[in-house]
């Protein structure tokens, strides 16, 4: 029986209209096309008129295939196949055609964009032809959730999610939560302090019944699907047992073994072999660091061992492992600094003066390594001039072309805690400030005010050779003072490098175990840019933070919300569809070659020694069908990916060329009358 | 209606990356030359060798299989497998006597919408100066050949898919 | 290891003892530099400025006479100046397909021409540091160069973009620094080690050209530096040459003697200082060089002195040392 | 149709005659290219202020400007900047303009150029004596005696050479000289 098909060609207002002739294109497939039975245009197609009139047909017309000819499936899709399965067509029997992104915002010449929008609907109705009725299934929502990384965003994905009654484990890379924010001495434009306001959800986190806190834990693998993942998570071995250990403190007393510490206070101080990063860490026990431990070294030592009132310490305790099954993944691992020895010119790691933001951000610490005070290298001498120097390795296409975001302000704020504690003269070198949220520009007004000098000039090299008088035993920050229209020295005791925020060095590996994407800098992908920001292609993982991004303060605590928002919304409705896009093997024809077997990422393949055939599982496959492609007796099938409907949607696409037998290559502007 | 030779591409782009790819490039507003036509399939890994051919027989110039960067399929490697298969198809279609230009394997990331753009472009330019391909005439008067070559691509197919 | 060689102009004579210093140093070091036949001058800086298309005739005109060195597929200048044109111009034969259309135009008339990339263009101190080696440089150290103090200069054109040949950075190079460490110098953390000289400045503005020249010599100074090693002859003519000029000019009296690598490792090897074209310099060297002899100790680079005490905080880890 | 950026006008015209010369539309007149120039301080205009007076249109401004024979081709412009803008090559184009157009003010350096090339042009080597005696004739007589111990010295030291070096294939080098001078016109 013929198949009795349904053309819709959306104009999208003008957006289409304006580049195809949508009417024309409609007339044309009504007239031309086998099968089709209607052809209409219409303002908006994913309007509820648009899909009413979808719907009406589909009921009156007998229509038994639908063809949507708008914008890309990745927008609408789920809207037409909505509106089929409304009126009792199965939604896997209509097709898009991507009119709007494949056509007409990509072209220039209407008549050749019809053309082309022409073979798109011709493929499209000779590929919905051959589409088969699919069934999603359901399954269910473990109401449990994973969240990677404990910053702020984190805490506050894992608090609401927590407050609303759901189970959530946390992990954590480092031996204690607070990220980034734990280390920075204020925040901008308020000038909290930011331990202050940390701290309290820090200890919520650590006392929440409803939370497990997995610290100094990384995540090994993920498998399963939306609604059912399952993590398995390796515990680092502390070398302190947390049942036993209280907290109090005496082994790290106690440690003679003294190393730089090069992740709390950013290489500014020292921490002991044994340690906690920061007094006020969540969870209080401490970690050996066994690269640094003279017993882990030599042999002797085991002061700790030797002090512990609780016999917590266990130098033989080993990584362990924990299985968690899990509904939904919150994604919030956050950056990286950027390593300002990559810019030479500006003398990190040589000139002994020049500081990193995050040494600086510890220096300003009332419970940093200077108690606070703003000094020189030296420890002791106050600085009587500052340059603060923007865009270190941001906005620079050598390193990241993108705007740090947060870097602006940070530096007003430095600027503020400088000239506060030392009455220094502050310059700041920029290109461009941004200060673009509330009571922000404000506060950059408060600096111009307070005398914090902006020279606007991306800083060319901060050099020790001096060349003028009064340059002497400073440091010359050099510049053009765009403004002026000059060069600049400016002869400095300090420099201070508001270095980029960077993806986390091993952010692809993250994303390829969580089954998500990077952009070209290594920023996870969210959905859509603008209307799903937290969510991810793949359904159930989730991000938030700086990780999707460079953002400050409250825009990650935002995400970080939203991010738990998402997920209390899968659990509560407590199932989930599933795609049924999987493959399927024929076992009449397969030759039980085991081709198809090692070629399946998942594992979903697997041989049945007893029939000698290869069977698919369909809840571990993901339907990519390289399987397919691959089978060399043509045993497998993708559902809705078939051979038989790529071949026809490829005999649809190239209807101009087989029917001239090859003379169809010129594109003519009216090859049927439209 | 101009003489310039107007040929015509077909594209595989998988869902994750490269449609996403040629979605930005419409977001974006990136012009490129209406010479190509984009089939979606989930993966590159999905791009059987005889769609290729068919796309050939059916009167297509060139084709273009498009996926994410190496390291970065969203099904983990699997577009290592289209690499291979791309070299294999190279292989038998210069055997065949074809320019092997008319197939062109590209990486792009759902970011990657100029790029891919400046790809296509650059495509449609090499192939519009290889000229027609005419396979669709042999096609017409050798019903055969198409047979033929599905025969051979899957000997070589067998050949290459050595798991990984 | 035998290469073409592209002496340029300058080591034809004002430069010549960068030449004797280079062919003395070859032998010991295996090194087999066979001159490239009849070539021209690259045309330095000047011809750009007016010719875009003759400039790159006038240099491919050197690469397409390199190419009649059968079996030699590197191509080397002493000079940095005429290093970048070649390296500039063999990349250009390939990249800039309208530039490369009219320059090969052009050689035709004269029945040759050019492919980019067919040669390799490398800059001496490249093959010395590369092809070389430190361990050799340092085995075959007879004389070590213990006690001098000597301030590595690289100058703008051999570190600079896309043109260079690896992984020396542009802003902060090192290949020189050890190369002068493993003969067994003294080296002085040069700030100044990239800047430029200013080319041809002094011709230009004298005022420009003699500032450029002093910040060079002043930072060498403040480092206390014994003299200044060079790798460019056009480097060596302006702080050599035009150091007494300079002095005049500000009123100053520096005195940093400005020696070529190849000079420094010839005197290493225990070559004889007038094999080398030692003396050449206007600026005299001898009381500097007085001061090499003696067993060999390992050299570190020197930095400004600086108050350590038990307040001081850590620096920050440098990278791709040592 | 993609269609490359491009601008019509001077603009366009600097970033024709420029291999890769596109990026100067990327330009964000941060000013690194104007803090790093050796000679920066005597410009009259920073290269950055260059790039926004070619954006402005401002030919005659440009092309007066001492600018680019300032430029001493130490590339530390083109290495910093963050756009990867070929800031010295944009300079040789400058320079190529204004010698073509003969909009340049003070003559020394134009002069400088076609000294030093005639020689090249004449023997295919460079003959520095016969450089500097020429161009510190027209340009800079008095100087001279200020660098004259330099000059005794570089002849005293033999680093001198009386007279220029000619090569053999003098007539082919002509002959390619005069094609690419054909080209060049036509381009």
């Amino acid at each position: 029986m013929a198949e009795k098909v349904g053309v819709y060609i959306c104009h999208c207002g003008s957006n289409i209209a304006g580049m195809v002739d949508v009417e024309g294109l409609a007339r044309w497939a009504g007239a031309n096309l086998e099968d089709v039975t209607v052809a209409r245009d219409y303002k908006f197609m994913c309007s509820s008129l648009g899909q009413e009139l979808i719907e009406e047909d589909i009921k009156k017309e007998g229509l038994t295939r639908v063809v949507v000819g708008a914008c890309s499936p990745h927008l609408h899709e789920k809207t037409f196949r909505k509106a089929c399965a409304n009126a009792g067509l199965n939604p896997y029997l209509m097709q898009m055609a991507s009119l709007r992104e494949q056509i007409s915002w990509v072209s220039s010449d209407k008549d050749k964009a019809t053309e082309k929008a022409k073979a798109l609907i011709s493929g499209a109705v000779r590929r919905v032809i051959e589409q088969e009725e699919l069934f999603a299934s359901e399954a269910p929502v473990n109401p449990n959730t994973l969240v990677v990384g404990g910053g702020v965003t984190g805490i506050q994905a894992a608090l609401e999610l927590a407050d609303a009654g759901y189970h959530v484990y946390l992990v954590e890379r480092e031996p204690s939560i607070g990220g980034h924010m734990a280390q920075f001495d204020k925040t901008f434009p308020t000038l909290d302090c930011s331990a202050c306001i940390l701290t309290p959800k820090m200890s919520d986190v650590g006392q929440h019944e409803s939370i497990t806190l997995l610290s100094y834990a990384e995540v090994e693998e993920v498998t399963g699907y939306v609604g059912n993942f399952h993590a398995r998570i390796r515990k680092r071995a502390r070398s302190v047992k947390e049942a036993d250990c209280t907290g109090c403190g005496v082994c790290i007393e106690k440690c003679p073994k003294k190393v730089i510490d090069d992740v709390f206070e950013a290489g500014l101080g020292y921490r002991k072999a044994i340690y906690r990063p920061f007094p006020q860490a969540v969870p209080k026990y401490p970690v050996i660091d066994r690269e640094a431990c003279t017993y882990y070294l030599k042999g002797t030592c085991k002061a700790c061992e030797k002090f512990c009132p609780t016999n917590a310490i266990d130098f033989e305790q080993q990584d362990s492992f924990l299985d968690l099954d899990v509904g939904n993944v919150i994604l919030a691992t956050g950056f990286d600094m950027f390593d300002s020895t990559r810019l030479p010119q500006y003398g990190y790691g040589r000139l002994a003066n020049v500081f990193s933001n995050l040494e600086f951000e510890r220096m300003c610490n009332a419970a940093g390594p200077t108690d606070g005070k703003v000094v020189l290298r030296d420890g002791v001498t106050t600085p009587e001039s500052i340059a603060i120097v923007h865009c270190v390795g941001s906005r620079d296409k050598k390193h990241n072309p993108y705007c740090s975001a947060v870097c602006c302000m940070a530096a007003l704020k430095f600027g503020h805690l400088a000239i506060e504690k030392t009455g220094a003269q502050v310059y700041s070198f920029y290109i461009d400030m941004r200060t673009p949220h509330k009571n922000y520009e404000e506060f950059y007004d408060r600096l111009l005010a307070e005398g914090m000098q902006f020279v606007r000039g991306r800083v060319a090299e901060v050099t020790d050779a001096a060349r003028l008088p009064g340059e002497e035993g400073k440091l010359i920050v050099q510049s053009e003072d765009t403004l002026a229209g000059r060069q600049r020295r400016t002869p400095v005791d300090m420099v201070v490098l508001m270095g980029a925020l960077e993806p986390r060095h091993d952010a692809r590996e993250t994303a390829l175990k969580f089954g998500i994407s990077c952009s070209m800098n290594g920023w996870f992908t969210e959905r859509h840019p603008k209307l799903d920001p937290v969510a991810t292609m793949t359904d159930g993982v989730f991000i938030a933070g700086v990780c999707q991004g460079p953002k400050d303060i409250p825009d990650s605590v935002a995400q970080g919300a939203a991010a738990a928002a998402r997920v209390m919304a899968m659990i509560t409705k407590g199932t989930v569809l599933i795609e049924p896009v999987v493959a399927t093997i024929h076992e009449e024809n397969c030759s039980g070659c085991r081709i198809c077997n090692n070629l399946c990422p998942y594992n979903a393949i697997t041989f049945l020694e007893d029939k000698g055939v290869s069977y698919v599982n369909a809840a571990l496959c993901k339907g990519c069908g390289t399987c397919v492609a691959a089978c060399p007796a043509q045993a497998i099938s993708g559902a809705h990916f078939s051979n038989e409907q790529i071949f026809s949607e490829i005999e649809g696409l190239l209807y101009d060329a087989i029917s001239g037998n090859g003379a169809g290559h010129k594109v003519e502007p009216a090859g049927v009358p439209a | 209606m101009s003489d310039t030779f107007e040929p015509k591409i077909v594209a595989f782009l998988c869902n994750w990356c490269s449609y996403r790819a040629a979605d930005l490039a419409g977001t974006s507003r990136i012009k490129y030359e209406p010479n190509v036509r984009i089939i979606r399939v989930m993966c590159s890994g999905r791009v059987d060798p005889t769609f290729v051919l068919k796309a050939f027989s059916l009167g297509a110039d060139g084709v273009m299989i498009a996926g994410c960067h190496p390291g970065e399929c969203h099904y983990l490697e699997q577009n290592y497998k289209a690499m291979r298969r791309y070299y294999m198809l190279r292989h038998t279609l210069r055997s065949m006597g074809m320019e092997d230009d008319r197939l062109r394997l590209q990486w792009a990331s759902a970011a990657e919408g100029v790029q891919l753009a400046a790809a296509i472009n650059e495509m449609i330019e090499q192939v519009r100066a290889l000229g027609p391909l005419n396979w669709s005439a042999n096609w017409h008067e050798n019903g055969r050949r198409l047979e033929a070559l599905g025969r051979l691509a899957q000997e070589h197919a067998e050949a290459m898919e050595v798991p990984a | 290891m035998k290469y073409s060689y592209y002496p340029g102009c300058s080591l034809e004579k004002n430069a010549a003892s960068y030449h004797e210093s280079t062919m003395a140093i070859a032998g010991p070091l295996g090194l087999d530099f066979v001159e490239v036949e009849d070539w021209n001058c690259c045309g330095a800086t000047e011809y750009h400025a007016l010719n875009q298309t003759a400039a790159y005739a006038l240099i491919a005109r050197n690469l397409a006479q390199a190419t009649k060195n059968e079996g030699l597929d590197t191509l080397v200048a002493p000079c940095s100046a005429c290093y970048l044109n070649l390296r500039k111009c063999d990349k250009y034969m390939a990249t800039e397909p309208e530039l490369a259309g009219r320059v090969s135009q052009a050689l035709a008339e004269a029945g040759l021409s050019y492919k980019g990339g067919t040669l390799h263009v490398r800059h001496l101190l490249d093959i010395v540091y590369n092809d070389v080696g430190l361990e050799t440089l340092q085995a075959k150290t007879t004389r070590p160069l213990k006690g001098l103090r000597v301030a590595p200069y690289y100058g703008c054109m051999i570190v600079r973009p896309g043109f260079h040949n690896g992984d020396d950075d542009p802003e902060y190079p090192v290949t020189l620094d050890r190369i002068l460490t493993a003969l067994g110098a003294e080296l002085v953390d040069f700030p100044m080690k990239a800047h430029c000289c200013g080319g041809h400045m002094t011709q230009i503005s004298e005022a420009t050209g003699f500032e450029l020249i002093r910040r060079l010599i002043k930072s060498a100074d403040d480092y206390e530096a014994d003299l200044i090693v060079t790798i460019c002859p056009m480097c060596q003519l302006n702080l050599d040459g035009f150091q007494g000029a300079m002095n005049r000019h500000f009123g100053t009296s520096y005195h940093i003697p400005v020696l070529y690598f190849t000079q420094l490792i010839g005197l290493a090897l225990g070559l004889a200082p007038r094999d080398l074209g030692v003396g050449s310099e206007i600026v005299s060297a001898k009381e500097a060089l007085s001061k090499i002899g003696a067993e060999v100790e390992e050299a570190e680079v020197a930095t400004p002195r600086q108050r350590r005490d038990d307040k001081a905080l850590p620096m920050p880890g440098r990278r791709g040392e040592g | 149709m993609h269609e490359p950026s491009r601008r019509d006008g001077f603009q366009g015209e600097v970033i024709a005659a420029t291999p890769g010369g596109e990026s100067l539309l990327t330009c964000i007149q941060c000013g690194t290219c104007g803090g790093s120039c050796p000679s920066g301080a005597d410009m009259d205009h920073t290269p950055r202020q260059l790039f926004a007076m070619i954006n402005a249109g401002l030919r005659q401004d440009v092309l007066h400007s001492n600018t680019p024979w300032y430029c001493v081709s130490c590339y530390y412009c083109t290495v910093r900047c963050p756009k990867e803008i070929p800031i010295t090559e944009l300079m040789y184009t400058l320079k190529r303009m204004a010698v073509r157009e003969g909009a340049y003010d003070d003559s020394k350096a134009p002069d400088f150029s076609r000294t030093f090339i005639r020689w090249v042009e004449d023997y295919g080597r460079s003959f520095e004596l016969g450089l500097m005696g020429t161009h510190m004739i027209r340009h800079n007589p008095f100087g001279a005696f200020k660098i004259a111990d330099m000059g005794i010295g570089m002849i005293t030291k033999g680093r001198m050479a009386f007279s220029p070096t000619r090569i053999k294939g003098m007539d082919g080098l002509k002959r390619i000289l005069a094609k690419a001078k054909q080209l060049e016109a036509q381009a």
